[in-house]
């Protein structure tokens, strides 16, 4: 039978004041199993941890009830001195709280004494049903894949490959980048967004530890952490990136030459085989399957004629990859609310002066379609009246999302004062609901587009229609109570991000959760805002929920240096307090399956010899890796073939009887 | 001794100053041999309690022992078996034809099961002749016979108004003699000749016995499985199925055995440590069920363990019907024999061979 | 539940020196740490409430509760995080509902609500912990022993007279 | 050459359901899952006595209780062999010299060691079938005048699953014309396995040809599980045994030991009662 | 012979004979008049016996699970077969190929020895199948029924007279496990109470015990139950299972739905398996 040791700790006075220790001693020598009790002034001390290792050893114990302060103080201290200077299993202990929940809040030896005998009475009931447990090293693959390649998949790519790992940066675009390069200034310092992205994107492109895979999607990811099995999917791009020296001699030969420019806008147009912008990385053109005339109708091959790297492949198929990685982070960004669709009082997109924030940043970016000159885009003329409407979808629960996108107050403040700055002589109408400037420097700069002749009107835009070739924005300036009516050249909306198209798809590929908003969630909004439920899985930048620049930044260095954490120390120790299945029982509901929040479960097919029979059931099956222990599949698993290693079935049973029957 | 039929509650009344009596009334929602109440009427007649008396000899839940650890030390604690004398009233022939089996069981072969034979000794049967067998009802095939309980202290036989009181054993002359002289001189007049009446189901039993010996029924099983739900409805109201499991329940370092009624028809019942259990599938049990029923408990004490109460065709949730099935078993057109029978025939044509 | 033929006496003795025996199962991360920071700051509360250490309160099984009810326990309290602040995310708001449905379930069988209760309590909320122990252990002090809720023979009588048995 | 005849037990009045408490005196590994246990009274004495092959019951408060066969008798002590594979099994294999345990029985038949006297003997056994031949074994090496050969086939499906390996190998080996044939299914490099691979039924054909082995004038004894149970059956009826001649010893849930709780009921027989120990003969009567 | 039987059997008979199906589940007459036990025909003959009319009040669904291996199934669906099959699939027991459905409307049953309309059936609300590969007649309107009336009834009594009429339901329990091995959502492999190592529950009989084993499988179930009422039907004792299941049912309904009860979706997950993070909150 087993041999339960019992060690009562005076913690000095701190127990021993409200609670009679020799008392609880003598009250655990009598309980089942128990062949040994002792005493100590501190338990947790060195000569305390050292007479608690002889005893064990001198005895042949094989279970240990700690009765002292919380478990949560020094559970794991104690574990380690059982791993280390005992042959009894680490798991093989209890942890009896008598003093943060007895003698320290009860103030009389008659009540502490009995309650710290039942508190250990129940350790000891649930110990005595405790099993071996072991946890394992599971190696890390040191490699990490970063999923979008934004600033902040650029950032952390290049913040875990400094650190010497390599790196895969995979973005379903045709080239890295992301929103940050289509702006112009970024505020509120006004340094050119190009100018600070582009050398970023570089040195990603040309960092020895950086892999990138434009036009790639990640289809599966299997294992966890550290071992996690990416399958991802590189779009056939039809030129060889291998051969193409990025000339652009395809681009301008190429017939197809009215295809919105994704990267302007649609501001301005681009050719079938292009390169988004000049500065793209890799610096490769690519052929758009969709509109070029050799793929859709098998006529044309004029680029390839004139490719003289003769880098042009119409036969290019997908290419299809599985690899191990030890860590993901997860920085697949935002994309702009279709405000077309859903306001249909601002034109829903009939009137193309009414233009959203970001098509103005091309407007009036040097290299954009007007060469920074700012021209409204049905008749190319300077807009005198620009009216500028914050929250064109943010807070709007009714028709675009509830919360606040956060980055537009600002962004609204640098387009009133880029266009005053570039039109003196025009008048900027600012419809707001709220102006938040929380950051460093930025309600200097809202005060400075004040000073700039903006004009801020408290309320928000019902609706614009087109008079006279004016488009007139009727709203409503609260702070007057007066009803505004004026009649703008050019109306900017600043919409509101919302999570990119397929974000739904990959958090189940990466087993990730959403929010109602469709954001990631992050394991904890205060605690770990960078990790993800799902170990090993890191989020950076808007993927997260709605930032800005600066936020997006250091939320990569963050996600980067908690992956280069994992991969540093090359191997993760398996917490054993998991579930396991005891297939016997299992019947394959997946009841547990379903309410897993880390998709630690799974069905899977077993065969076994049942009743001299050969067998072939479902099953489910636990992924230790996964697994956080939680325990709530115990609880959904009605025949209890799902039980959790440390805190099972029977052992709270133990726990419960033995109270309740004493 | 005559006793008026309007006189049962009177008799109950005068058994029971000195003894606990059961007569037949209705508790925990089923009609079953209740403790009489002084004063409340009794009624022997009409239709038979749906739950035996078998629970009087051999309850659902009994203990056996008890056991403590005190500083490590274990000790044992029988329960006394010794039990109060108390009288079963109005019993009726198919439930005593029952009660004899279950003696078979309990106190022959080799051991004496101590807890049913102090309550054995402790009981007085007052059977009680059944004058309306209902449809379900074929104690007759089973070899009952509706007039008679031999098994019985005292028999009860019904004459129309009036039960005649007949003494079968020491024990119930005894008790008849107390009656007489608690109810006075007991000479009720109105009685009239025996009621007779007879089974009007009347399955082929001797038949099928003789057939399931010999011949495998596999398809039987089968079919019957298909609808079976292998709950334990039949077994707990059957008057003779005494399977019975020993349990315990533990209060910290000190517990008591008990034993609780079984059933065959559960998959718990033979599933072995390791999880291999012989009979896992429906057909397996159901065939255990009505083989021990019918042939193999014959086997052993050479007579058949089913007293056709018809309570378990009544009951069935699924329309489980043993008198069909033994009809079925009898009337099957010829089968493959079994390979035990085959093996008989053959020692025996061996036999014979061996003697010629 | 226990079935004690002396209920009525045990209830009468009760007021005194009835302690009653309350088992609270407590999630590792939140409440747990809260009965911790109570013993940090040294807030006294009845000693009638033991604590059972789960790690989240998606761990606690009804049937536990149930089981506990039935073999002694006076009162069960089930705590857990604050909706939305679970350590694993979705413990509590699963434990949530099985616990709403099950409470009510004891309840439509006749269980005083008070003795199974349930609560959130965060890790920082030391004195809502104290509060709570105070106010089920008063609860359960009030209702006296688990016997006590054995119907009286009038009502079982009169409710035989009405409804014919079942 | 007389009858194989199966005795059974006495009848045994007073508690037959209620332990003695015995005191565990030894505890020993035999492999990684199977441990022997040996019991006395807490006065130091023999339980009861016992005849090879009975069943006895042993219990654990408060885990329960399990049949077991009795694998060995000493002067003073009774022992087992457990194999761990369920709940009370697991607690057995807790068990440390000087705890308790209660233990009731003997419990049914017993191996025809009287009406096999003059016989040539073989033993045929796998795995955890080994302890209740045993008894039988030890028995007949007690009184090796009154046996003629003995031969003794035992498998396991490793080298590790072996049980009584200091008999096999050391003890038995060196007792006149005793012959020790053992074989494993699945052997491994560095098992610390050099012998016989392969199935039992085969191997025991191959010992039967090996050696010249008769039929006539021998008694067969079996035991294992399920299948080696069918395929050496089996392979002894094709060797010539007459069913008759052959005894095996079954296993079945077992709840009170004495013929009335209706488990371990197979026909018109209860195992613990009527068996463990049957002849062929006998089985081939008794439905499935 | 009504024109159910004769198109069930037409239509079991074809499907067996061209090798659609192994075998067909439905009913067949038993010795009395109006008996009618579940029953498995595997050939065309077999066919022949099948009958369905208003007797046959068991039922069949559960039994289309221990038949898997034979091959496809077919099974004579009432609204609540239907419903079962719709619970096997969400409990990812059966798959919908697996079975093929002959929907029945049903005319609801009768009690064979009294002739009184089933009280499952009298509390049923869709006696239509919920989904068929093929359907037996007409359509039958849905009753308009409050299912509830009786467990309302029933919440007026005080907490010592529901107590008290527990206490007697539970001590009439005879722990047959009919209502378990019945029910359409019981398909665990080894049920809670079977498992003596974890100790949830005691073997003896006592009412205690039933009460454990009456609340645990009502819980069980409570939040997939597809109230067909067959626990209440086959139960010996003939104890009001049903409205611990109605409690449930309504409870979640009420606090989560709307929840038009377990037997509707093929799919989960089931409402105790899933959450809105704006679950009512009734502990504070």
């Amino acid at each position: 039978m087993s041999r339960i040791g019992v060690f009562v700790c005076r913690c000095g006075t701190n127990i021993a004041g409200t609670v009679d220790v020799d008392a609880v001693a003598q009250a655990a020598s009598l309980m089942p199993n128990v062949v040994y009790v002792d005493t100590n002034k501190y338990t947790c001390s060195d000569p305390g941890q050292a007479s608690i290792a002889e005893a064990i050893n001198e005895n042949n114990l094989d279970h240990v009830v700690i009765a002292s302060c919380s478990p949560r103080m020094h559970e794991a201290l104690f574990r380690k001195l059982l791993a280390e200077k005992t042959n009894v299993n680490p798991y093989q202990l209890e942890i009896a709280n008598i003093r943060e929940q007895c003698s320290w809040v009860h103030k009389d030896k008659a009540i502490g004494t009995p309650k710290a005998i039942e508190l250990v009475a129940m350790a000891v009931a649930k110990v005595d049903s405790n099993v071996d447990l072991h946890t394992t090293q599971i190696p890390v693959t040191r490699r990490a894949l970063v999923i979008g390649a934004g600033i902040a998949g650029i950032q952390a790519a290049l913040d875990i490959a400094d650190a010497g790992f390599p790196v895969t940066l995979v973005e379903r675009e045709t080239t890295i980048g992301g929103k940050m390069p289509m702006l112009d200034k970024t505020f509120p310092t006004m340094d050119c967004s190009a100018c600070i992205c582009t050398p970023k994107m570089s040195e990603a492109a040309a960092h020895p530890n950086i892999t990138i895979k434009t036009l790639s999607e990640v289809e599966k990811v299997e294992g966890y952490v550290g071992n996690f099995d990416v399958t991802i999917r590189e779009k056939a791009k039809y030129v060889d990136y291998d051969k193409c020296t990025g000339c652009g001699q395809c681009e301008e030969k190429c017939p197809q030459r009215k295809i919105p420019s994704e990267f302007n806008q649609g501001l301005s147009f681009r050719t079938a085989v292009y390169k988004p912008f000049p500065q793209a990385v890799p610096s490769k053109s690519t052929i758009d399957p969709a509109h070029c005339r050799m793929l859709t109708k098998g006529t044309c091959g004029v680029c390839s004629k004139v490719c003289q790297a003769g880098a042009i492949n119409y036969d290019d198929v997908d290419r299809v990859t599985t690899e191990r990685y030890g860590a993901i982070v997860v920085a697949t960004g935002y994309e702009l609310i279709n405000w077309a669709n859903i306001y249909p009082e601002y034109g829903g997109g009939r009137y193309p002066d009414v233009i959203s924030g970001l098509q103005f940043e091309r407007l009036v970016n040097a290299s954009g379609p007007t060469e920074g000159h700012v021209l409204r885009p049905s008749d190319r003329k300077e807009p005198k009246t620009v009216v500028i409407i914050k929250c064109v979808g943010s807070r709007d629960p009714h028709k675009g999302v509830s919360y606040c996108s956060r980055a537009c107050c600002m962004y609204a403040a640098k387009h009133a004062h880029q266009y005053l700055d570039k039109v003196p002589d025009g008048r900027c109408y600012v419809f707001y609901m709220d102006v938040r400037c929380a950051g460093k420097g930025y309600d200097e700069f809202y005060m400075r587009t004040l000073q700039d002749g903006a004009i801020y009107l408290h309320g928000r835009v019902s609706r614009i229609y087109e008079r006279d070739g004016k488009l007139v924005c009727v709203g409503e300036d609260t702070l007057s109570d007066q009803v505004v009516s004026v009649n703008a050249d050019m109306v900017v909306l600043e919409t509101a991000m919302v999570p990119p198209e397929g974000a739904g798809t990959l958090a189940t590929t990466v087993n990730i959760q959403r929010g109602p908003e469709g954001w990631f969630t992050e394991a904890h909004p205060k605690l770990r805002p960078v990790e993800t439920n799902t170990a090993g899985v890191y989020l950076a930048g808007t993927a997260q929920g709605p930032k800005d620049i600066p936020d997006t930044v250091a939320q990569a260095g963050a996600a980067a240096s908690k992956a280069i954490g994992l991969l540093c120390r090359g191997y993760i120790q398996s917490n054993p307090m998991i579930t396991h299945i005891d297939t016997a029982k299992c019947s394959g509901c997946g009841a547990c399956v379903d309410i897993c929040p880390y998709g630690a479960l799974s069905l899977v097919e077993m065969t076994a010899r049942e009743n001299s029979r050969k067998v072939t059931r479902v099953v489910a099956e636990v992924n230790a890796g996964l697994c956080q222990g939680c325990g709530a599949c115990t609880v959904a698993c009605r025949p209890g073939a799902a039980d959790l290693l440390g805190f099972g079935d029977e052992g709270i049973m133990q726990e419960v009887e033995t109270y309740a029957y004493r | 001794m005559i006793i008026s039929k309007d006189n049962m509650g009177a008799l109950a009344d005068a058994i029971g100053a000195t003894q606990t009596v059961y007569v037949p009334g209705t508790e925990r929602a089923a009609t079953r041999f209740v403790a009489h109440k002084k004063g409340e009427p009794v009624v022997l007649g009409g239709a038979n309690v749906r739950m035996p008396p078998k629970d009087l000899l051999f309850p659902a839940t009994e203990k056996m022992y008890r056991w403590k650890k005190h500083e490590g030390q274990l000790s044992l604690e029988t329960e006394a078996a010794a039990h109060e004398p108390f009288t079963v009233l109005g019993v009726r022939p198919c439930d005593m034809a029952s009660v004899a089996k279950l003696d078979l069981v309990f106190l022959t072969k080799g051991f004496v099961d101590e807890f049913y034979q102090a309550r054995r000794d402790a009981a007085t049967f007052v059977a009680v002749t059944c004058v309306d067998p209902d449809g379900d009802c074929f104690c007759e095939a089973m070899g009952v016979r509706l007039d008679a309980a031999p098994a019985a202290d005292v028999l009860l036989v019904d004459r129309g108004g009036a039960y005649e009181a007949k003494p079968q054993t020491e024990k119930g002359e005894a008790a008849v003699a107390a009656w007489a002289e608690a109810l006075g001189a007991g000479a009720d007049a109105a009685a009239g000749d025996a009621v007779e009446a007879h089974c009007t189901l009347n399955p082929a039993a001797a038949k099928a016995e003789e057939r399931l010996r010999a011949e495998d029924f596999d398809n039987v099983w089968h079919s019957v499985a298909d609808y079976c739900l292998t709950c334990g409805t039949c077994t707990f109201e059957c008057p003779t199925c005494y399977c019975f499991d020993i349990s315990q329940d533990v209060r910290a370092d000190e517990g008591a055995r008990f034993r609780c009624w079984d059933s065959c028809m559960f998959t718990q019942y033979t599933l072995m440590a390791g999880n291999h259990n012989p009979r896992a599938d429906r057909a397996s049990r159901v065939r255990q069920r009505f083989m021990h029923k019918l042939r193999y408990f014959a086997d052993r004490y050479g007579e058949g363990l089913c007293v056709g109460c018809g309570r378990c065709i009544r009951d069935c949730p699924a329309g489980v019907d043993i008198a069909a099935i033994i009809d079925a078993v009898a009337t099957a057109p010829e089968h493959e024999l079994t390979e035990a029978a085959r093996t008989v025939q053959a020692d025996e044509a061996k036999k014979e061979a061996a003697h010629v | 539940m226990p079935i004690a033929e002396t209920a009525h006496e045990a209830q009468g003795q009760a007021n005194e020196e009835f302690r009653p025996k309350i088992l609270a199962f407590c999630c590792n991360w939140c409440t747990y740490a809260g009965a911790d920071l109570a013993g940090l700051n040294r807030m006294n509360y009845p000693a009638d409430v033991k604590v059972l250490r789960v790690p989240c309160s998606g761990r606690v099984n009804p049937q536990h509760v149930l089981r506990a009810l039935q073999d002694g326990c006076d009162g069960v309290l089930v705590c857990g995080c604050h909706p939305g602040d679970c350590h694993y995310s979705t413990g509590n708001y699963y434990a949530k509902r099985r616990m709403m449905v099950f409470k009510r379930l004891l309840e439509f069988e006749g269980l005083p609500p008070e003795r199974f209760q349930i609560r959130w309590i965060s890790g920082s909320e030391a004195g809502k912990f104290r509060d709570t122990i105070v106010q089920v252990t008063d609860d359960i002090k009030k209702l006296g022993p688990m016997a006590a809720d054995e119907p009286s023979q009038a009502v079982v009588a009169a409710l035989r007279a009405k409804e014919g048995e079942l | 050459m007389s009858e194989l005849v199966l005795q059974h037990g006495c009848a045994k009045g007073g508690e037959p359901y209620v332990p003695q408490v015995c005191r565990v005196i030894d505890v020993r590994d035999q492999t990684h899952d199977v441990k022997t246990i040996r019991v006395q009274t807490p006065e130091g004495g023999l339980p009861f006595e016992r005849k090879p092959g009975q069943l006895a019951m042993v219990s654990l408060p408060p885990y329960g209780e399990c049949m077991f066969a009795i694998a060995s008798q000493g002067p003073d002590y009774l022992e087992f062999v457990i194999k761990r594979v369920g709940f009370v099994t697991e607690r057995l294999h807790e068990l440390r010299p000087g705890d308790e345990v209660g233990v009731r029985g003997p419990y049914g038949n017993w191996f025809p060691f009287d009406s096999a006297r003059g016989r040539n003997l073989v033993f045929v056994a796998g795995g955890i079938g080994m302890p209740p031949v045993r008894s039988f074994i030890e028995y007949a090496l007690e009184h090796r005048a009154d046996y003629g050969r003995i031969d003794i086939v035992y498998s396991a499906s490793t080298y590790d699953d072996l049980v009584y390996k200091d008999d096999l190998f050391q003890n038995w080996p060196k007792e006149p014309d005793t012959h020790v044939h053992v074989s494993v299914y699945h052997a491994t490099d560095g098992d610390g396995w050099s012998g016989k691979v392969g199935y039992t039924a085969p191997y025991l054909k191959e010992v039967f040809a090996e050696e010249g082995l008769a039929t006539d004038n021998a008694a067969a004894v079996l035991c294992g599980g399920p299948s080696l149970y069918r395929t050496c059956r089996e392979a002894l009826l094709e060797l010539g045994f007459d069913p008759a001649d052959v005894v095996t010893t079954l296993e079945a849930r077992m709840k009170c030991g004495v013929g009335k709780c209706g488990r371990c009921n197979v026909g018109g027989v209860f195992i613990c009662l009527d068996g463990p120990v049957f002849t062929e003969a006998e089985l081939a009567r008794i439905p499935r | 012979m009504n024109d159910a039987t004769q198109i069930v059997r037409e239509r079991a008979t074809a499907l067996l004979a061209d090798g659609t199906v192994a075998a067909v589940v439905g009913w067949a007459a038993g010795r009395g008049d109006h008996d009618r036990h579940v029953f498995v025909a595997r050939t065309p003959e077999e066919a022949a016996l099948l009958v369905a009319d208003q007797y046959c009040g068991a039922l069949a669904a559960k039994r289309v699970l221990s038949l898997l291996d034979e091959g496809k199934i077919a099974l004579v669906a009432r609204g609540c077969e239907s419903r079962a099959v719709n619970r096997f699939m969400a409990d990812r027991q059966l798959k919908r190929d697996q079975v093929h459905v002959i929907g029945w409307p049903c005319p609801g049953m009768l009690d064979p020895a009294t002739g009184d309309a089933l009280k499952r059936c009298t509390e049923c609300q869709r006696r239509n199948p919920v989904l068929s590969d093929e359907v037996v007649g007409d359509p039958v309107p849905e009753p308009e029924l409050d299912r509830f009336a009786e467990l309302e009834r029933f919440e007026q009594k005080t907490p010592e007279e529901r107590r008290a009429f527990f206490q007697d339901m539970y001590e009439s329990c005879i722990r047959c496990y009919a209502c378990r091995n019945a029910c359409p959502c019981c398909t665990c492999r080894v049920c809670f109470v079977d498992q003596e190592r974890v100790g949830w529950m005691g073997e003896e009989f006592t009412a205690d015990q039933a009460r454990y084993y009456g609340t645990v499988r009502a819980f069980h179930t409570g939040d997939r139950c597809i109230e067909c009422g067959e626990c209440q039907r086959v139960c010996p004792q003939h104890l009001p299972l049903m409205l611990l299941m109605h409690k449930q049912v309504r409870d979640i309904d009420g606090l989560f739905g709307p929840y038009p009860g377990g037997g509707m979706e093929p799919e989960g997950p089931d409402p105790l398996r899933t959450y809105h993070t704006d679950d009512l909150e009734e502990f504070m």
